[in-house]
């Protein structure tokens, strides 16, 4: 029995416990009791895998298990993690866990958790995998709960959002599809593990030029892209709390892990060759969002925005490949998953009391909610990169890294991309200074209540989790680093 | 005459016996033994199909104009599966007041058109599959007609048995072309004769045309939103899944084991039908209102996929044709299962009437939704891994552009299968709203089947290896 | 000496008269009638074929025999079906089985 | 010398536990906790600046650098890593004496300006929070981790300008400061990052080894449009200094930063947050002496022309914290002159010195400066200049030691701001004439605008108070931190400064140029004579001098149209030109194009809806022609 199945086993004995029962504290209690054990089981993967890396650092994944599957198609099931897959685990088991509780309010409890465990399914098997095939499976398991999560949960044009976002992340795995059957026939041998086809095969120039494209697009949907990225704003906005929070938190990542992963990884020539092009797309990115978010009037929208661009700041660094700006690049997932998920906890909080999201219609929240307000306002600090923080950490490594590279072209636009820190000031401050700074603008906000305890425990996690992030660096930053020496050493042998 | 011939026609055989002692029995029941016909049937046909996993002799009969191998066997078994399904969803249809009477009737028909189409997998002669594709088709019409007091039903069946009748038409014409061509009507005899040469173009085009019509792959497919909607709902749950599978099967040995060497041409003019069957079937479908009307267009878009299974013109493409028209009985029927039960509850075959299902019947909505997920291609439903291996079997063929527009195209059906989503999840219900019921013990074990069948077959991996142990030589 | 060119020629006309008429014709009973050319000129191309070119066995013919048994067959469904309709349609003008649509 | 780190490390212990625990105590202890804390850092700052200067930092003739504490904190690559660490030499321990002392001060004169202020608790929580930062920032071992608390430096200031977080415009002014102080920092980020790429390294020791050796080669070369990378890196750092330090053209934040706390303005915002800016260039001064020495040039001509600007100003503010704003802007572009233009070692480095100097100087008298405006704002409840006069007769020390920070940023002997501001006046002599006669002029306005806010506070007619707002004199919370600061500002400037701070940290021996200390003292004197005329009694004077210089007048009060400039580039250009029509792309291309392709499935769905006509008879037609239709395409494609 390996120790990753049960992040997929757990939510699946989580569901089955859920269809047997429907009074509301039972749901509370299997939830939290769940969500504690995969935030537990994650701890403890963390430790393992660290002696396990200490008693062996050369292996590239470890905890690797592999059961025949299709095997006419030489289709296996194979699970394994490295430092990377480890880290987005833990980002994932926190995301869910504070999700759990940002949910405790639900209606329709029953369905709700049931469609959220199948999301997290999805999310857990698509890290725990190193199978194209499984991770493919996982990948669609993660997108399509989300059409109900937001369809039935939603606000606003919960409809027309929902389809929107499934349909074009649907779209952008049809290319992944497509790339990912390309890699199973041109790698040489029919496979789809992917450290045998990045260890011993190799994929053919004149495919790589199709299939790097196809797959880093269709990752890049999922990340954000530009310019296909108008899913998040609309989806985000219509989304209940705690979808928005897994979506934006973890599963926005699954893009840029995925890029990472099977773009670059199995691709590198073609990255070498092609990488500018999405190079591009990904500074427009970064800087294009920060400029929408600073005009946008709905909280949603400008969190959504921010995703844009502090995601499109992953994508980016991934594609300067090194090994500080990929570092950067898995500690800016990290970065951006904590704290977006805290923005859209706080967002959600601050939306079930006001009823309203617009900025132009609070002010002064400070004062009624305190305790929700320095949360956000720790939060803002996050996301525009306070020292002390997790996006400072993780945009300076970017920054820095993206730096080592030689050549005015990604110098240039790595400059640009720092220009977004600027940016990213001015629509947060607004946004504090709008609603939460300022006289009280409705009579009726006056009498709202703080966070609830649960409240207070999903956003104390993350805060925790972000200042530890932001506080001890070196530690996260170590064991992604080391896990990103196979791949650098594959982008150098071109 | 050599008996041991009939030996090999073992399941024939045993379709024949069922009818006929169910022809017997419907003679003589009384009204009192009549409530048994039913149940009676369902177990006759249920022996009959697990009969049919039992091993079979392989061989060639009637020199060559039947044969049956492991891998006949499965496909007919395939189909009986889908039929016992579809019988196991008529028991309300049946026994309402309007069609209590024809129980027999309906059993007996469809039992025959089976059998015609048992003699299309099995045939290795042109006569042959145009005997067994007739014997399908012309009680099919009658199906489609069968609820003689509607005049949906009437329209469906001139229809069908109008345009059938052509199709065969057109279909003995490319035959004619094609006996004239190569002399001789047995597959084994043509394939060594086959030539690349205009009269056996015309006589492919005319038989694809032929079969092209049951499979309703565009420009062949007007009559099935049509046919589909007029006619009654476990008919068109049959026509949806067991016609279609039967075509498939009889195109895939016709197309593999006769024009195998001519591969390019009728590759090149599968292309073209897939990418245009499924286009056209999505671009009609997301404006349906009339949910058995949607599924027909959904039906000719999964015609479409099926193609791209074939175009590889290999093992892994046959496998995993196969292995699709299985996923496609499990994913369909279930859908017709739900639209069945609502049908006989409120009458209504419109998709507003499943607005809100989910709050008064959220067992059908769960049954419904897996069975859209399954058709729209979703892990861990089974459509999920039938959808992905018939593209690693047409990427094996190098038709990387193909799969792509197609799966773009499983985009937009996305689309429409999820409106299907939102309105039992989402919308709110109509005033006259699909009260909370019960369906009957027979629909539910069906329900129950497919379920399984949708989430199991494609999970175990046992089932693809096993079709693809079936070392088929092209 | 009537050549094999010939049948083709007239059968081929048949074909394509029958379809002519299947398309155009408004009573039911006369697109069956049309219809019935169509199969006729399939059987004179197979016992054409058969006679001119494979001469010493007799496929094409055996063909042409089963043909017109199962066109009868066909036909007889055909009508019955036509018969229904006429029940619930009060006519048999093919232009008025065009309820469903769309 | 280990324990020095503890001087970093109580504040933001302190901040935790107040900003954590803090709403659960009474104000008081809350205060006093905060208090004495930052009491405990002065000692220990000047324990530590003791042990430094008399005890272990002199090594040979020269003040070496010694880190008692560093360890890697980030590791980006092999060589690049942000280090956590303690520098101390002989600025950076002067810093920490400055920081610790007028950090306290304002501590205990907070207990008694802040008393009975909601959020009494937060604000010392925010007070420790920004000691901690700029503490962090001068021992910074590295140039990263003196950008890394000068960002904690930034958010600090930000929060506490907003500290009225109720009062929309102390939101705007916290808002601007942080963002035009963003601004310069993303220019000193990326002066960093072209910076570290050629010299692989953060460290200060490294950086400024041997003459800058390691900067001056490893640039070899290379150019941006004209100018060399390392004048193009230096430059921008710069930017980031010149943001903090509120140089023109980015000095617009800091007159609305006074929307804080007088205090906090004491603090943050005249001596201590303020001349990072300054401190920086000093950090770097090695390098941009050889590596940059245009920029050095640069920082000169901007420092001399934000000072002559800021004193223009500071002449017709009616607010008497502006004034003192723009004040401080003034002497902090001194500083900066001092910097750009003094040399490198021995006696040449008199500027380096002198800025060092000034800086130190000013730290106590710009404090005292603000602490006692806060006292007399505490005492009549306003800011405006009209609503003061005659409060000489109720507040007597704060009058008393109001002056003597007059007399001492006037620059009159003996005071301390005399002996700094003469050396900047020297040092700016010898190599820029034109620089050393603008900052003769400003030393005039000086005068003139600091007796002029004098006079008009403490003199200025016997105005009348009535009963109930009658002015008092401040509690002795308020009142001690003043005359301690008094006795500073007074004695500060008889310290050998050049005994122990030097460019090249060899101490020098200097001198009063008495030639260039006339100079100034006359115009000093001037500018005090005039204030003196025009505003010591009550006078339409004043009123008529203004309306003769018209224009003139009205730009100066207007602050030169500059905050309408910036207004104008961030509200039009940014947000009308740039974010608006990126919104309106946004939902109209990009998406429109993604909803452009639904519309155009849809309508094509129900184009070909005709196909489907139900007719027998057409779908026989189609089927017999899409059957030819094929087979020809077969034959003839």
């Amino acid at each position: 029995m390996n120790i990753l199945l049960l992040f997929v086993f757990i939510p699946i004995l989580m569901i089955g416990l859920l269809f047997l029962t429907n009074s509301m504290k039972t749901i509370r209690s299997i939830m939290v009791a769940g969500a504690t054990a995969l935030l537990a089981l994650s701890i403890v993967l963390v430790i393992l895998f660290l002696r396990e890396r200490a008693i062996d650092p050369i292996a590239e994944m470890l905890f690797i298990s592999s059961w025949s599957w299709y095997a006419p198609l030489n289709i296996s099931f194979t699970v394994g993690v490295d430092g990377i897959s480890v880290a987005m685990l833990m980002l994932s088991s926190i995301i869910v866990f504070t999700g759990v509780f940002s949910s405790w309010n639900m209606n329709m409890a029953k369905e709700f958790f049931l469609w959220y465990c199948l999301l997290s399914i999805g999310v857990y098997g698509f890290f725990i995998t190193i199978d194209l095939f499984s991770m493919f499976m996982f990948y669609e398991v993660a997108l399509i709960p989300m059409y109900l999560l937001i369809g039935l949960w939603g606000t606003g044009k919960k409809e027309y959002a929902a389809m929107k976002l499934t349909l074009m992340l649907m779209g952008g795995s049809a290319f992944l599809l497509v790339g990912i059957i390309g890699i199973f026939y041109t790698s040489g041998h029919v496979t789809f593990n992917l450290l045998e086809i990045a260890n011993n095969l190799h994929i053919p120039i004149e495919h790589q030029r199709w299939i790097f494209p196809a797959t880093f697009l269709g990752f890049g949907v999922l990340g954000a892209l530009f310019p296909f990225h108008t899913w998040s704003p609309d989806g985000h906005a219509s989304a209940p709390t705690a979808v928005s929070m897994l979506h934006a938190g973890v599963l926005m990542k699954l893009g840029g892990y995925g890029c990472f992963r099977v773009a670059i990884y199995l691709m590198p020539e073609a990255a070498h060759e092609l990488g500018w092009i999405f190079l591009i797309l990904t500074g427009i990115s970064v800087v294009y969002g920060a400029f929408s978010a600073v005009v946008q009037t709905d909280l949603k929208y400008i969190n959504a925005y921010s995703s844009v661009s502090h995601c499109g700041l992953v994508l980016f660094a991934i594609l300067m490949m090194n090994r500080t700006a990929m570092t950067g690049a898995i500690m800016q997932m990290l970065s951006h998953g904590l704290m977006t998920a805290l923005f859209f906890a706080l967002i959600g909080l601050i939306y079930g009391r006001t009823h309203t999201r617009d900025i132009r219609e609070m002010g002064g929240l400070m004062k009624i909610m305190p305790f929700a307000s320095v949360c956000y306002v720790i939060a803002g600090l996050a996301s525009l990169g306070l020292p002390g923080l997790s996006g400072f950490v993780a945009e300076m490594t970017i920054f820095v890294g993206s730096f080592q590279n030689a050549g005015v072209f990604r110098t240039v636009l790595t400059i640009i991309a720092c220009c977004s820190i600027v940016i990213t000031a001015v629509y947060i401050l607004r946004t504090v200074g709008k609603i939460l700074y300022g006289p009280v603008q409705n009579e009726h906000h006056l009498h709202l209540a703080d966070a609830a305890w649960y409240e207070k425990i999903s956003t104390v996690g993350l805060i925790l989790a972000i200042v530890f992030m932001g506080f001890y660096p070196s530690g996260v930053a170590e064991m992604i680093s080391n896990s990103i020496i196979p791949i650098i050493e594959r982008l150098a042998g071109v | 005459m050599n008996f041991s011939n009939f030996l090999l026609m073992g399941q024939e055989t045993g379709l024949i016996v069922v009818v006929i002692i169910l022809f017997f029995c419907d003679i003589f029941s009384t009204g009192k033994t009549a409530k048994w016909f039913y149940p009676l049937s369902i177990i006759l046909f249920s022996i009959l199909t697990l009969w049919g996993f039992c091993p079979k002799p392989e061989g060639e009969a009637f020199g060559g104009i039947f044969v049956t191998s492991d891998m006949t066997v499965l496909m007919k078994n395939i189909l009986n599966i889908a039929t016992l399904l579809v019988f196991l969803q008529s028991y309300r249809w049946l026994n309402s007041k309007e069609q209590s009477e024809e129980k027999g009737e309906f059993f007996i028909i469809t039992l025959i058109t089976l059998l015609g189409m048992y003699l299309m997998v099995s045939a290795n002669n042109f006569m042959m599959l145009y005997i067994g594709m007739e014997t399908a088709s012309l009680p099919l019409a009658c199906l489609a007609a069968f609820n003689k007091h509607q005049e949906k039903s009437a329209e469906a069946g001139v229809k069908f048995i109008l345009i059938s009748a052509l199709a065969s038409a057109v279909m003995l014409f490319g035959l004619s072309f094609l006996y004239g061509a190569m002399g001789t009507l047995y597959f084994n005899d043509m394939s060594l004769t086959v030539l690349n040469n205009p009269v056996t173009i015309f006589g492919l085009v005319f038989f694809l045309g032929g079969l092209g019509f049951k499979l309703s792959l565009v420009p062949f497919h007007l009559w099935t939103a049509d046919v589909y909607e007029g006619a009654p709902t476990s008919v068109t749950a049959y026509l949806s899944v067991v016609s279609k599978g039967a075509a498939t099967f009889a195109l895939i040995f016709a197309l593999f084991k006769v024009f195998g060497s001519m591969d390019i041409v009728w590759q090149n003019i599968i292309w073209w039908l897939s990418v245009i069957t499924i286009t056209l079937g999505n671009l009609f479908a997301i404006r349906q209102k009339d949910i058995k009307r949607f599924f027909a267009f959904s039906s000719i878009s999964q015609a479409g996929y099926i193609l791209v299974g074939i175009i590889a013109y290999n093992a892994q493409g046959m496998t995993a044709t196969v292995y699709y028209i299985l996923a496609y009985v499990f994913s369909n029927l279930a859908a017709f299962a739900v639209i069945s039960a609502v049908e006989n509850q409120s009458g209504k075959t419109s998709i507003a009437a499943f607005n809100g299902l989910y709050k008064s019947n959220p067992k059908l909505t769960l049954v419904m939704m897996l069975s859209v997920f399954s058709l729209g291609g979703i892990p861990v439903c089974v459509g999920f891994f039938s959808k992905l291996f018939i593209f690693l079997a047409a990427a094996s063929a190098g038709q990387y552009v193909l799969i792509f527009i197609v799966v773009l195209n499983t985009v937009i059906s996305l689309y429409y299968y999820l409106l299907i989503i939102l309105a039992m999840f989402i919308k709110e219900p109509e005033e006259s709203a699909v009260a909370t019921f019960k369906s009957d013990i027979y629909n539910r074990i069906g329900m129950l089947i497919c379920v399984v069948g949708i989430l199991a077959v494609g999970l175990v991996s046992g089932i693809y290896s096993y079709i693809n142990s079936l070392n088929w030589v092209i | 000496m009537i050549k094999l060119e010939f049948y083709l020629v007239i059968s081929t006309l048949m074909f394509f008269i029958g379809i002519f008429g299947f398309i155009t014709r408004k009573s039911m009973i006369a697109v069956l009638i049309s219809l019935e050319l169509v199969l006729n000129a399939v059987e004179i191309n197979f016992a054409a074929f058969n006679r001119f070119l494979f001469p010493h066995q007799l496929e094409g013919m055996f063909f042409a025999l089963f043909g017109i048994a199962i066109t009868a067959a066909e036909t007889a469904v055909a009508l019955a079906i036509i018969i229904n309709a006429y029940r619930k349609l009060g006519n048999i003008n093919i232009n008025d089985a065009s309820k469903m649509r769309g | 010398m280990e324990y020095s780190i503890l001087i970093v490390i109580t504040p933001f212990l302190l901040f935790l536990f107040l900003g954590l625990v803090g709403g659960k105590l009474k104000p008081n202890v809350a205060g006093l906790i905060g208090t004495l804390g930052m009491g405990l850092c002065a000692v220990l700052a000047y324990t530590v600046a003791f042990q430094y200067f008399f005890n272990v930092g002199k090594i040979g003739e020269s003040w070496s650098q010694i880190v008692p504490f560093n360890f890697v904190w980030l590791k980006f690559t092999d060589l690049l890593h942000i280090d956590l660490g303690v520098l101390l030499d002989p600025i950076s321990v002067m810093m920490l004496v400055v920081i610790t002392t007028v950090s306290l001060m304002v501590h205990i004169y907070s207990l008694g300006y802040m008393k009975g202020e909601t959020g009494f608790q937060r604000y010392y929580a925010l007070l420790s929070l920004f000691s901690f930062s700029m503490l962090g920032l001068v021992v910074a071992t590295n140039i990263f981790q003196m950008y890394i608390f000068w960002e904690l430096v930034g958010v600090s200031s930000y929060s506490l300008i907003g500290f009225y977080y109720q009062k929309p415009s102390a939101v705007a002014a916290s808002k601007k400061a942080f963002i035009v102080t963003r601004f310069a920092d993303l220019g000193f980020l990326i002066g960093i990052l072209i910076l570290s790429f050629y010299t692989k390294t953060f460290d200060f020791a490294s950086l400024t080894a041997n003459d800058a050796e390691l900067v001056t080669t490893s640039f070899a070369g290379g150019t941006f449009m004209g100018l060399s990378l390392a004048t193009w890196a230096l430059a921008l750092i710069f930017m980031g200094g010149a943001g903090k330090s509120a140089m023109f053209p980015l000095h617009i934040w800091l007159p609305d930063a006074m929307e804080g706390p007088t205090p906090v303005s004491a603090l943050i915002h005249a001596a201590t947050m303020v001349v990072a800016g300054v401190f920086l260039v000093a950090r770097m001064f090695p390098v941009y002496f050889f590596a940059a020495p245009d920029v050095l040039t640069m920082i000169a001509y901007v420092g001399a022309f934000t000072a002559l600007f800021a004193a223009v100003i500071a002449i017709t503010q009616t607010d008497i914290k502006r004034v003192l704003a723009f004040s401080t802007i003034s002497q902090i572009a001194y500083m900066m002159v001092a910097l750009g233009v003094s040399e490198y070692g021995g006696h040449d480095g008199l500027g380096y010195m002198a800025s060092m100097f000034h800086l130190f100087t000013h730290a106590f008298f710009k404090a005292l400066l603000f602490l006692g405006a806060g006292s007399v704002i505490h005492a009549v409840h306003s800011n405006e200049m009209k609503d003061m006069g005659n409060l000489r007769k109720y507040m007597p020390i704060t009058n008393i030691t109001f002056a003597i920070a007059c007399l001492a940023i006037a620059g009159i002997i003996p005071f301390s701001g005399f002996f700094s501001k003469d050396e900047i006046l020297a040092a700016a002599y010898h190599n820029h004439p034109a620089i050393f006669w603008t900052l003769w002029f400003v030393a005039g306005l000086t005068a003139f605008y600091m007796w002029r806010l004098y006079y008009s506070i403490f003199w200025n007619g016997d105005k009348k108070y009535d009963g109930h707002h009658k002015p008092h004199e401040s509690p002795w919370t308020m009142a001690v931190p003043l005359v301690i600061l008094a006795v500073f500002s007074i004695f500060s400037g008889l310290i050998p400064f050049a005994n122990f701070i030097s460019s090249d940290n060899m101490p020098f021996y200097t001198h009063i140029d008495w030639k260039v200390a006339s100079l100034s003292l006359v115009v000093a004197v001037t500018g005090i004579f005039v204030a003196r005329m025009l505003y010591r009694k009550a006078s339409t004077k004043p009123a008529e001098i203004a309306q003769k210089m018209g224009g003139l007048y009205t730009a100066s009060l207007k602050k030169f149209y500059m905050d309408e400039v910036w207004g104008w580039v961030t509200k039009t250009v940014v947000f009308r030109y740039i974010c608006e029509p990126i919104k309106w792309f946004d939902r109209h291309i990009i998406d429109g194009s993604m909803n452009g392709l639904a519309w155009v499935t849809q309508k094509s769905s129900t184009a070909i809806r005709g196909l489907q006509s139900g007719q027998v008879q057409f779908y026989t037609w189609f089927f017999v022609a899409g059957t030819l239709v094929i087979a020809l395409l077969v034959l003839f494609l």
